[in-house]
């Protein structure tokens, strides 16, 4: 079966499609930001706000994180520039007893669900404020208290794992859905593979979102793969596919609500393409003009999601400048004091480098401890000769 | 009590425990109407139902994968990996996730699971079904290996296992999966994971192994007896975390040491011993520390049994260090 | 784009189905073995008489490999009862310089492409005629005369090898094209999907076969996956996908010269459905009878691939009760000769471990030869001591 | 002769051996246009084209399996794995394929590749970008392993690598990509597989080490000699095949011996080497055979400096050995 959300019929991912949004994207925000009343999804003006508010601080989270990274204050970053939408859209459609696999690019996936802004900034840091002690990179955050499951590197790793998370789910008989969130890149890897096979198999309920920012680094999407579209490879498992505008916030939500719906209801799992271009670099160490397609970055420049959602929030008489300059000066000061405060804490123990690598440590780790509290002792400190990362 | 098999004792390990513990899900290849390419799930879905025993589809990294999943969302799954050979599909899983999602995420987040899989040679299954690659495992902090040599441990060091709040890798010695018989309880009880066992007592040469190979060993130290050296034969049961007090404590009486290991010599699980040895007691020792060990090969097919250590070729091992 | 080789449209893979053959399956030869004329390849006599004698030694070797198991002379055996029309219709379609990476269950593949029976017994026995010196288990062929690659137990890694294969000849600029093997379990493994998915990327010259027999070992592939059909698979990756009658051999050769013609001629990449079922046990080790379904069995049972080619070729007035029974017995006898021969050969030396792990042997394996050399000179014999195998 | 940092001198190398084999192909991520995230590949998709600098779609398990056909059908592939700690999703490809074809198919097949992958901890790259896990692939019989500590070493030993039939895992220990620079010769030469070499001599004590540590153990030495200490510092270049010689023939010499290595401790390749010198050399020993190591953990972020091994940590053991 398929998901009543849908656009025209498919157009293929080239090089020549670049600038305009594909065919058969779903949206509700047309270019000029004009809602389809058709598919316009009910929501408060308070619920509006929220998502608004998301997406804005999510945009300022980054352009700080960005800054911290140029000033050494941090030791690297990942931008999430153009995809406030995608982050804010989904979240949006999820309960918080709900679970959520993410990867690295989802920051407004943490705030939408209630994270602080400290934490995140401690994460960053990696000091003792850090619920993970500095163990992690930047970005590679970890809250079991939201259910938002520990990001790590591996591409895709997380996709399977949310399927699991799910059969549990089944299992034990609860209704929680499991969303998981990779890009288009990450559809080669061999847990997107899994993952959707194990979903298909057991018909599990999860939902797939693929944020397809056409690039995996440096490599274009058209590279990436022979599929026409992102959305075609739920076919092979036996489950719906679908591509939406990943710059249109409405229309992600629609797509979001509707197979979280779904996944409750035991209908089983769905694959979500969002279509949008990744504005910033893939991360703090990387020089995207070596690559990047000028055009095409112009052409989606024009697509702001956070710029086009405003409009239509000031079109329905929701949103004033008058309001917008006070949440972007509060936006900021949230980010600023969060910096100020997580800069004065202590990085963590050395003690902290022993501690949950098992339930209880073992002989061989508390030798270990012990040795390098002798050193510690011996030498006094030690050097930080690491070198920058490079990406 | 009851005399099971080894793999018998498997299967008793995970039905007691399934009873005692809703939380455990058994999922694997041809594990739940099959029973198991070995039956060490025999008629175990019909016991619990489809929804604790699940056949998976093929996919190694799926079945790690979603076990991770499932850990992570409260349950205690027992992923079955057919042929440890087959397990490398699901390195990345095992890894970069099972091992390092409590350290990542500061205790956030556990990963509690046993992951069951048949090991070693001599069942003639050539490249690909007669691997040891227990030193891949044993070299990722994180993870606990476990590896019985007997019906009654298998079934108390399973149970542990799955009691176990850390990860853990169980490789079953497929040999010794129906050639080897015991007394077993038949209700529940553990034995503890970590402790090394000595199955032979003596004072001339400590002879260390681990799985299928402890009863060669065993045999090795028959022949030794009479040309008048006595093996102190240590079965490891576990081989992270080690037991190394009672390793030492048994060189430090005898002086001399055998390493036996099946896999490939070369940065197997016998160097870490050796290395610890040479760090915690080389005044102790009167001779080299010998290890005896699979080649630097390829598993064979044909000559698997000339590949393989065997109990003369531990004898012979024994007599190198007697007469240094 | 298309195959023009089209059956009607898609129907699940459910147990219901089990017994007859799926509508969307492309076929020459209907139930009753009458082919359509529209679709009949245009085959010479001797060409489908080579054919057909190739399948029927497919059949007797793999009746005498598990006799000879279950005699005690062979350590194992894996047989491809039914399966003679996918291996012999595909081989048929291929060049000698076309590459092929097959699995364990196509003997009619080796056959066809020139590898006398003696060198295959060879492999059954492991002894010093063994090209592979008895490294591998039964049925792990190795003949690089015929550009048949090496098969390993791990499956499904030789698809995206296959797929390398075919990047080569681009590369190099040559038409070969390369054929890979698999079965319906294996579409869940990791290297089925980056094999498919280096393939839609690259375009490549490469066939992908895979024998849906319904059966990973005991696991039916209605559990195996979600989708509908195998060959819908191909969608996500951009390559067209096509099922076919796995037991009507001339239904699988045009398709198979298609698919070869598409990728010699630069088009791209096919995948390809065959749909049959797994007639005998999985191998020399499994019982069946435990999970399989008697009535999907017996059902076809009545679509024997070989009865149904041969009152084809009867119809044809090519084919002979007199032929057959000739054929029958030449059959037989070249594997008994074959038998008879390999049986007085030797086992491997004990030399041949160190041979072939490197070019050149390391002084660690130097080392390791010479004590094993001084060990049988000291012990005099290595006892075997092996366990039967059990899976 | 060029000042060359230790990633030009790679990039030297692949562009030296591609002038001069037509079969050799670089393939990666990221590889082509972008020249590598580490600009090893720096604009030689420009000069030798897209057929034989390819981006690979985001899959290791693809681009080592791709490789492999490659291979088999009588190309030099040089596949790049980003980060080691990426390598995984490849592991079977690598364990089950690469290490065995040449033994399966009775030498009928082979498979020379060279995989070449950063690694090792130093740059802040938190669990994932920081790993050293050359041990996996030293206990896999059919790969060598090769990893080098200066410029020359780095060029000398790619082209070997190229030029040699066997399958190498290449590893770049990208700490010291940048902060390392020396005199390259522009034309092409080769450094031999499987040789150590002594990059410092003395009478005392025998360092052993490998990759950006060599450079620690040169700082140990330093630090160690005005205490009386002499060390004798060995860069083993090659793990597999290994040069036992050099080890043995110093440590006889020394009697007194430190291992060094960044991965964690518990079956490194260090425990191989002690386990060499506990076989070969026992009689030598005048103090245990000490192991400075990385701790039994994942990697970490913020005290990355605090794990792993340094000058001072390997001087504290050389005190050791020394006043044992
Ligand atoms: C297994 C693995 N291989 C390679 C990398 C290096 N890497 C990090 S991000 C990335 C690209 C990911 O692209 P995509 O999936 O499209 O996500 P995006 O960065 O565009 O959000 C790569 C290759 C990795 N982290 N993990
Ligand atoms: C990676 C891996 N996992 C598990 C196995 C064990 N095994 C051997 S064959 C098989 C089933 C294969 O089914 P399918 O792909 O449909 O091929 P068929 O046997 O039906 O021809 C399994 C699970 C294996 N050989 N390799
Ligand atoms: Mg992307
Ligand atoms: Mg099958």
């Amino acid at each position: 079966m398929q998901l009543n959300v849908q656009g025209k019929e498919n157009q293929p991912m080239t090089k020549t499609n670049r600038g305009v949004l594909r065919e058969d994207c779903f949206r509700v925000l047309s270019e000029d930001n004009i809602a389809d009343p058709k598919v316009e999804p009910r929501l408060s003006e308070t619920q509006l706000l929220k998502m608004y508010e998301n997406m804005v601080q999510s945009r300022v989270l980054d352009d700080r994180g960005m800054m911290l990274q140029r000033q050494g204050r941090i030791g690297f970053y990942v931008p999430a520039f153009g995809q406030e939408a995608i982050t804010t859209g989904t979240a949006a459609a999820l309960k918080p007893s709900d679970w959520v696999f993410p990867s690295y690019r989802e920051p407004g996936l943490f705030l939408y669900r209630g994270v602080n802004v400290l934490e995140m900034i401690c994460n960053l840091i990696g000091n003792r404020g850090d619920i993970c002690q500095g163990r992690q990179m930047p970005n590679h955050y970890s809250f079991a208290k939201q259910r938002l499951f520990s990001i790590s590197s591996p591409i895709s790793t997380q996709v399977i794992q949310a399927v699991g998370a799910s059969m549990a789910t089944q299992i034990k008989g609860e209704t929680d859905v499991a969303a998981t969130y990779f890009g288009d890149g990450g559809t080669s890897e061999n847990d997107f593979h899994t993952g959707l096979t194990f979903a298909g198999a057991y018909k599990t309920p999860t939902v797939f979102v693929c944020t397809n920012n056409q690039y995996a680094i440096s490599v274009p999407v058209h590279k990436q793969t022979g599929a026409k579209r992102i959305a075609d490879k739920a076919i092979g498992y036996g489950m719906p596919g679908v591509a939406v505008d990943g710059n249109d916030v409405l229309a992600v939500y629609v797509t979001m609500e509707e197979a979280v719906k779904r996944a409750r209801a035991g209908e089983g799992p769905t694959l979500i393409e969002c279509l949008t271009l990744r504005m910033g670099p893939h991360s703090s160490s990387d020089d995207p003009t070596r690559y990047r397609d000028p055009e095409q970055y112009e052409a989606w420049k024009k697509r702001d999601p956070i710029l086009r959602f405003k409009q239509y929030l000031v079109g329905k008489g929701y949103w004033s400048e008058e309001q917008e300059e006070e949440l972007q000066a509060e936006a900021k000061d949230r980010v600023l004091e969060a910096v100020e405060q997580a800069e004065t804490m202590e990085p963590p123990a050395i003690e902290s480098l022993f501690e949950d690598v098992y339930a209880e440590k073992t002989p061989q780790l508390r030798r270990q401890e012990k040795a390098l509290q002798e050193e510690r002792d011996l030498r006094g400190k030690f050097e930080n000769t690491s070198e920058a990362f490079p990406l | 009590m009851a005399n099971l098999t080894l793999v018998q004792a498997v299967r008793d390990a995970l039905y007691t425990e399934m009873k005692n513990d809703s939380r455990v899900v058994l999922l694997g290849e041809d594990v739940g109407l099959n029973g198991g390419v070995f039956r060490a799930t025999e008629g175990l879905q019909k016991e619990f139902g489809e929804k604790r025993v699940l056949d998976t589809p093929l996919a190694e990294s799926g079945i790690i994968g979603a076990a991770v999943g499932m850990a992570v969302n409260g349950l205690r799954p027992v992923p079955e990996i057919q042929f440890l050979d087959f397990i490398y599909p699901a390195f990345d899983q095992i890894v970069s996730e099972v091992a390092k999602i409590r350290y990542r995420s500061g205790g956030g987040f556990t990963c509690p699971m046993v992951i069951r899989s048949p090991s070693g040679g001599g069942i003639r299954g050539g490249h690909y079904h007669s691997q040891s690659s227990e030193a891949y495992f044993a070299h990722t902090p994180g993870l606990k290996v476990v590896i019985p040599s007997n019906p009654y441990d298998a079934k108390g060091l399973l149970i542990s296992s799955m009691r176990c709040d850390d990860p853990v890798l169980f490789l079953e010695p497929k040999k010794i999966y129906r050639s080897v018989k015991g007394e077993v309880p038949e209700d529940s009880y553990t034995v503890e994971l970590g402790k090394a066992q000595v199955v032979r007592e003596g004072k001339d040469v400590t002879v260390i192994c681990w799985g299928a190979l402890v009863w060669e060993c065993l045999k090795a130290a028959e022949l030794c007896a009479p040309r008048g050296a006595e093996c102190e034969v240590i079965d490891l049961r576990t081989l992270v975390p080690l037991d190394e007090e009672t390793i030492l404590e048994s060189v430090r009486k005898t002086g001399r040491v055998v390493v036996v290991q099946e896999a490939p010599r070369t940065c197997g699980f016998g160097a870490e011993v050796s290395a610890l040895i040479a760090e915690e007691a080389v005044l102790s020792l009167e001779a080299p520390i010998v290890r005896v060990a699979g080649l630097d090969t390829p598993f064979p097919y044909t000559l698997e049994h000339v590949y393989m250590p065997d109990a003369e070729r531990v004898a012979l091992a024994v007599g190198k260090v007697m007469n240094f």
